[in-house]
């Protein structure tokens, strides 16, 4: 039987090579990749904590249904957001979006 | 039906007021005085009905509604008449029944009539529930009330500067001694817990000698202003802006007698405090003296009135003072009517030349306006102590009462102050109406007033001859010591017997006055030069009382210039400089670390992105360090 | 039967992070797709072998299904099949990458060591619990997020369409 | 757990509260038809007052208790309800709001010149806030409405201001809302702390809070951050620099409703809050309060004195009233409980009037500046009636409304120390010295330009509007028992409530003034 620390761990490695994308390509679209490698370690978690928890039944499942749900809305967000950027400014760096600099 | 008569006594006029104040300039116009006059007939009539039943032995004590009840705080409505009641309300009553028909002639063709006779009529109404009221918080209602309308009509030709100046100084000084007062009630309520005259004065014996001394002080603070005594007199003389029925009416004969009649009303509060007392009569003492000497030198005819006012006034308050307190209340009955006629002559005078009222540009006038001359040499004659006459009487009994109650000082300066009075007094009438016209011009318009004002003059000629007569005989045991004695009961002092020295006294006042009027004759009819004479001789003096002793110019320096810097101080340094500068100065700082901190800003995701991994990272540090 | 389900945990968990890694590392586009499509793969064993065969479902329809093409139409809408150099990584990239190593370590750390009051055996709940939950406790948020989706609906649509000129 | 009580027949708190927000709503959707949407401003205004008047025919003012309840649990597991009901205060100010809103309508038919049907809304719902203030019996309730009360106004007095407005506007609304936001956080906390045990639900009822009892140190705190947010709101020097700057920018209806109800909500908060709740904080802290409320009778006298413009000045007079109200209920006794509280309705009337006529002044003149004016009796002999009734009764004198709040109020704070009472009375002085100074440089003395002949004096518009609250400054002047029974049971109430408290010792200002006070 796997211990829940080791799935705890494969999130968390899997969360911080998403964290690492994001942090560091600069096309939109490969940060929206990313974003969706994060939600995935969180899904991963979230299932395991369900599993492992003696008052679970459950309850972990469904929020991983609600991040799905978000994590669509999100993706079509985020693409639609490149296309009409790169519409725009034929560029898909996420550094040239500064237009809300202070 | 008693209780009829004392509701409509104040009701009348103020109906009238309202609907002369509302319809007046729309409807009434020239015709406003038939409703005010007959309003106030009325009540004379009414007044008159009721000295008869107190006379008879009939007193009324009416509660009629209650008027503030808060926790323990009770106060109502109610009416008190008894004997002081009634001879307030008489003197008042006539007075203004007198100058409301002066008013018809001497107001007429003013663009504000209507206006004038719904103040006046609101202020019978006031002045009426004053001296009707039975409790102290009535009394400090209807003495502000009055205040107001003397306000009003000082300021009723309100396009004059001064007019608007002296009404707004005479409210302003009024609410100085209000501040006492209303401080009294206060303490009065805090002390017993009641402020209804029986209630009060059954427990008077029961305070405290110094919260009974805090308390007198304070009510007797608020009768300075009121009374115009110093030195709180500084708005009366000013309150000649207002037309003369006014000042005759208010300022004379009705209104600043308040003040004596609630030191008169609070009799048993006075009575237990000795240091009270003898304030009130040194108040008073010297500022029959101190308004005397500058009545000596004035120039303006209303202004030697006023300050006599001032003067007699004080003699009043000597008396209560040393506790002669029928003699009190007999000189401001006398004063009432010899006074309130002495400013309606002036007001005819002032007619007859146009509205001049330097006496330096009168003279010569007694052959146009016999009438008013005559009247007036009797008012003057009653007021500068000439034996027989209302005057003589009431004087000679303040004037005992303080020597019998061993304030010889007292008396010797009132008897100065009589000096001082006869001398102004005849001082005005020979400047006014002897000698030869000083302005041709003026005298040549010269004409006598309408019927309407003299018949008021003849009127009140006749109480200022005999009511001395009728009230004062034999001295120290009249008609009036008899009638006011339930009141003054209580407070009474030993009884005196009436013997040779008193008769000396009489003698030797009478004496002062008739040396006083000498003394102007030879002065401003024998010898005209010599006035300018003695001016220089005592030059200092001279000037000091022609320009009342710079009062006015203190108080602007002490007072109202220090307190208008201050006010603007407050404003700009406190408020803008201080509290809205740490307003603003944070509003500010703010802003400052905004754009100090605005380059992290830099709208680069990734960027923030990473200092947020650096938070993490740091959070998961710390928590790491904490837990192992 | 444990070791053989630690066997794959330790195959899956290599599939993703490696196909992860990929995602991240490669320069082409279309390349890092179908390594998150692998990665997602991957996932969706996992969920098996936690016994939420309904996860694993939907991972499979939702993440491989959609998500993924979705992903691969923005690429190829966008002509960006291999992307210019300077896209390719930030110039933070080299300091986050220890900063993200030591992140995730120290969590690790303080994950592992954490006291857990886990049952022993993993728990399976049936479909129909979560059905039941998510339509009776969570339906508040269930409708919430429906909502969300049919604004980001409105919104892709609205942001994606040509401009009238 | 539902509970109406049955005294009319119908909940008319929450009718007399959303009604005027239901009105807005309608207003809202009355575009482009001016006579539509202000006839619905009116309509509404008016039933809003009519039912006040109900209420205040149905409400018994024999009894200190809540009524006219309504409670329906609204979020039960924090332990909030809708719960509604009134005492005798609330009745009052109730009246006095929609008294105030009705009159403001007419007055400002004509005055809005841009985006009117939104400054009708907006109006509405301040309305809808300020009655909900005063109806809440639950704190959560209280602190939606003490924000709903807050919006509108920020956009009344920042749309439709003067030339400072931005400035105004901004200013009010952080001088209030720092104070909302410590009285949010000690709602939190005293909801947090009345309860029985940890696993129980927050307590926002108030009627549960005033039987809860907190440590010493919770009462001091909280007080002061209850105390903070409605200081700000009567306002209490030195809190009150907003005030000038937002009345002499705010269009007269807004500062009609500002100075008439908006300051009251201060004083309110302080009677229904501060008091009940923390007793032994308030009897500690009451000295000081007391002497910052001198301060600011003296102080706001003495800075109207030099006022320059008209609005400002009344503005600064405001805030050495709203002293006396202050004053007043901060002597912890039943006559100056009451005092206070008749002063805000008074303060209510007079300043009401005397706001709406600087606007109406400033209608013809179209300046505020006194030296500007001077003389204007002349050419309008109406208004000149009118500015001197309402001067003078704000001065106090007796016989109008304005007196026997000041009176009563002194009389407590008498009872309570006498030197302080004897230098709040220079108030009183200081008052007739700027109220009278203003008016003779306005109506008195010469006219200065001879062409206002030409404007007409008050129409009947103008004088129906100040005429309601003439005859209620007389009528609270003649008869104020009309008015002192109403609140009568709920200060006897509060004053019993403190009582087992006042014995224990004072603080350190207040031994200091009670030696002072050994003169007397």
């Amino acid at each position: 039987m796997t211990p829940l620390q080791e799935y705890l761990a494969l999130s968390m490695a899997l969360f911080f090579i998403g964290t690492w994308g994001v942090v560091a390509r600069r096309n939109i679209i490969l940060v929206v990749m990313c974003i969706e490698l994060m939600l995935n370690a969180i899904n991963i978690a979230l299932v395991a904590f369900s599993n492992y928890s003696p008052i679970g039944g459950g309850r972990g499942e469904v929020f991983v249904f609600f991040v799905f749900a978000l994590a669509a809305a999100e993706a079509a967000i985020g693409l639609a957001i490149a296309i009409a950027m790169y519409r725009l400014k034929e560029k898909l760096s996420v550094d040239d979006l500064d237009e809300m600099k202070g | 039906m008693m209780k009829t008569a004392v509701l409509l006594i104040p009701l009348l006029p103020l109906a009238s007021f309202i609907i002369t104040g509302l319809f007046g300039k729309r409807y009434f116009k020239e015709k406003s005085q038939y409703l005010s006059v007959a309003a106030v007939a009325v009540s004379w009539l009414l007044s008159i009905y009721l000295i008869i039943q107190v006379e008879r032995g009939e007193e009324l004590s009416w509660q009629v509604y209650s008027w503030i009840a808060a926790g323990k705080f009770k106060v109502d409505i109610g009416f008190l008449v008894d004997q002081l009641t009634a001879v307030m309300l008489l003197v008042v009553s006539t007075v203004g029944f007198m100058v409301h028909v002066y008013s018809i002639g001497y107001m007429k063709g003013d663009g504000g009539y209507y206006r004038f006779f719904a103040y006046l009529n609101l202020f019978m109404f006031s002045m009426f529930m004053l001296i009707l009221g039975n409790n102290f918080l009535m009394l400090y209602v209807f003495w502000e009330a009055v205040g107001l309308c003397s306000y009003l009509l000082i300021s009723f030709w309100y396009t004059k500067q001064s007019a608007a100046n002296a009404g707004t100084k005479a409210f302003l000084v009024n609410r100085v001694g209000d501040f006492g007062f209303g401080l009294g009630i206060m303490l009065i309520f805090v002390t017993l817990g009641t402020l209804s005259y029986s209630g009060v004065f059954e427990n008077a014996g029961r305070i405290g000698s110094g919260t009974i001394t805090a308390i007198c002080l304070l009510l007797f603070m608020g009768a300075m202003g009121k009374s115009a005594q110093f030195p709180l007199h500084v708005w009366l003389p000013d309150a000649m802006e207002g037309p003369t029925p006014v000042s005759s009416l208010i300022h004379a004969a009705t209104m600043v007698n308040a003040g004596v009649y609630m030191v008169a009303r609070s009799s048993p509060l006075f009575h237990q405090s000795h240091t009270a007392m003898f304030v009130v009569a040194l108040v008073g003492t010297f500022t029959a003296i101190f308004a005397a000497s500058i009545g000596l030198v004035q120039n303006d005819i209303k202004k030697v009135l006023a300050y006599s006012t001032v003067s007699q006034l004080g003699y009043m308050f000597a008396a209560l003072g040393v506790g002669a307190w029928a003699a009190g209340m007999f000189h401001l009955v006398a004063h009432g009517f010899f006074k309130g006629l002495l400013f309606l002559c002036s007001g005819s005078v002032i007619h007859a030349v146009s509205g001049e009222q330097d006496m330096r540009k009168m003279g010569g006038l007694k052959n146009k306006i016999k009438i008013t001359y005559w009247t007036f040499v009797i008012g003057a004659l009653a007021i500068s102590g000439f034996p027989g006459l209302a005057g003589f009487w009431s004087k000679d009994s303040v004037l005992a009462g303080a020597f019998n109650g061993g304030y010889w000082y007292f008396w010797l300066v009132g008897l100065i102050a009589a000096f001082m009075t006869a001398f102004y007094m005849f001082r005005l009438i020979f400047m006014t109406f002897h000698g030869k016209p000083r302005d041709v011009e003026l005298y040549s318009h010269a004409h006598e007033s309408p019927r309407s004002m003299t018949i008021p003059l003849i009127v009140l000629a006749i109480p200022s001859v005999l009511i001395g007569l009728v009230l004062g005989l034999p001295p120290e045991d009249g008609h009036i010591d008899r009638f006011l004695e339930p009141v003054f009961e209580a407070v009474k002092g030993e009884a005196h017997h009436f013997g040779a020295l008193d008769v000396g006294l009489m003698a030797l006042s009478a004496g002062i006055g008739l040396a006083g009027i000498f003394l102007a004759w030879v002065f401003y009819i024998k010898r005209p030069e010599l006035p300018e004479k003695a001016g220089a001789h005592v030059g200092v003096l001279y000037k000091a009382a022609l320009n009342k002793y710079w009062i006015d110019e203190i108080y602007f320096a002490l007072f109202i210039n220090p307190v208008r810097a201050l006010g603007r101080g407050l404003w700009r340094w406190v408020d803008v400089g201080i509290i809205d500068g740490f307003v603003n100065g944070s509003a500010r700082f703010f802003r400052g670390v905004g754009m100090v901190l605005r380059p992290a800003q830099s709208g680069k995701i990734q960027a923030y992105m990473f200092s947020m991994l650096l938070g993490l990272l740091a959070l998961l540090l710390v928590y790491l360090a904490l837990t192992i | 039967m444990g070791d053989f389900n630690q066997f794959f945990f330790i195959l899956l968990s290599v599939v993703i992070l490696v196909s992860a890694a990929c995602v991240v590392l490669f320069k082409n586009l279309i390349y890092s797709a179908l390594s998150m499509i692998g990665s997602f793969l991957g996932v969706a064993g996992i969920y098996i072998l936690l016994h939420a065969e309904l996860v694993a479902a939907a991972q499979v329809l939702i993440y491989v299904g959609a998500i993924s093409v979705l992903v691969i139409f923005a690429i190829m809408l966008t002509h960006h099949r291999t992307g210019d150099l300077s896209l390719y990584f930030h110039k933070q990239a080299w300091i986050a990458l220890p900063v993200c190593a030591v992140a995730g370590i120290t969590l690790m750390v303080i994950m592992g060591s954490a006291a857990y009051n886990a049952v022993g055996e993993a728990q399976n709940p049936t479909d129909e619990n979560i059905a039941s939950l998510l339509f009776n406790e969570y339906a508040f948020p269930f409708e919430l997020v429906s909502l969300a989706l049919l604004v980001a609906m409105i919104g892709a649509v609205i942001l994606a369409k040509k401009e009238k000129s | 757990m539902y509970e109406f009580q049955e005294q009319i027949g119908f909940p008319i708190l929450t009718v007399i509260t959303f009604l005027p927000a239901l009105g807005g709503l309608a207003v809202l959707f009355a575009r482009g038809k001016p006579n539509v949407y202000k006839g619905i401003t009116l309509a509404v205004t008016g039933v809003n007052f009519l039912l006040s008047l109900v209420l205040i025919q149905y409400f018994d003012r024999y009894t200190a208790t809540m009524q006219f309840v309504e409670k329906v649990p609204w979020i039960s597991s924090l332990g909030i309800s809708y719960h509604m009901a009134v005492d005798g205060i609330s009745v009052l100010l109730i009246m006095l709001t929609t008294l105030l809103s009705l009159i403001i309508v007419p007055a400002s038919w004509n005055y809005i010149k841009d985006r009117e049907l939104q400054f009708f809304a907006a109006f509405l719902f301040l309305e809808t806030g300020l009655i909900g203030v005063f109806c809440a019996r639950d704190l959560f309730m209280f602190y939606v409405f003490w924000e709903v009360m807050l919006i509108p106004m920020y956009f009344i007095i920042g749309v439709w201001g003067g030339p400072r407005r931005i400035y105004a506007a901004i200013k009010f609304f952080l001088f209030t809302f720092a104070g909302s936001l410590l009285m949010l956080i000690a709602i939190v906390a005293i909801a947090y702390l009345a309860r029985s045990n940890p696993f129980a639900t927050p307590v926002f009822d108030m009627d549960l809070l005033e039987n809860a009892t907190f440590s010493y140190q919770v009462q001091v705190l909280a007080f002061l951050a209850f105390f903070i947010a409605f200081a700000v709101k009567v306002p209490m020097w030195p809190l009150h620099t907003w005030l000038p700057d937002a009345h002499v920018e705010a269009p007269t209806a807004g500062s009609v409703i500002l100075a008439g109800v908006m300051l009251k909500v201060g004083g309110y908060g302080m009677l229904r809050l501060c008091i009940p709740l923390f007793p032994d904080a308030v009897v500690a802290i009451a000295p000081y309060i007391l002497v910052l409320s001198i301060i600011a009778i003296v102080y706001g006298a003495l800075v109207s004195l030099v006022q320059k413009d008209l609005k400002k000045l009344v503005a600064y007079s405001s805030v050495s009233h709203m002293g006396f109200v202050t004053a007043g209920i901060f002597a912890l006794n039943i006559v100056g409980i009451e005092g206070g509280i008749m002063v805000m309705f008074s303060h209510g009337l007079l300043t009401g009037a005397l706001f709406l006529m600087v606007g109406f002044l400033y209608e013809r003149l179209h300046t505020r500046e006194i030296s500007e004016m001077g003389g204007l009796a002349g050419p309008f002999p109406v208004m000149a009636a009118f500015f001197s009734f309402f001067a003078l009764a704000s001065l106090g004198l007796p016989g109008l409304s304005g007196f026997v709040g000041e009176f009563l109020s002194l009389v407590g704070l008498f009872t309570y120390s006498k030197p302080m009472a004897a230098v709040a009375s220079i108030g009183i002085i200081l008052a007739a010295a700027y109220l009278l100074w203003m008016y003779q440089r306005v109506m008195f003395t010469g006219l200065r330009d001879q062409k206002w002949y030409k404007v007409p004096d008050y129409s009947l518009r103008e004088i129906v509007s100040l005429a309601p609250l003439g005859i209620l400054a007389v009528w609270a002047g003649v008869y104020p028992n009309t008015f002192l029974q109403l609140i009568q049971p709920p200060a006897a109430r509060l004053t019993e409530k403190m009582a087992p408290y006042m014995a224990e010792s004072g603080s350190v200002v207040e031994r200091i003034f009670a030696s002072l006070g050994g003169l007397f």
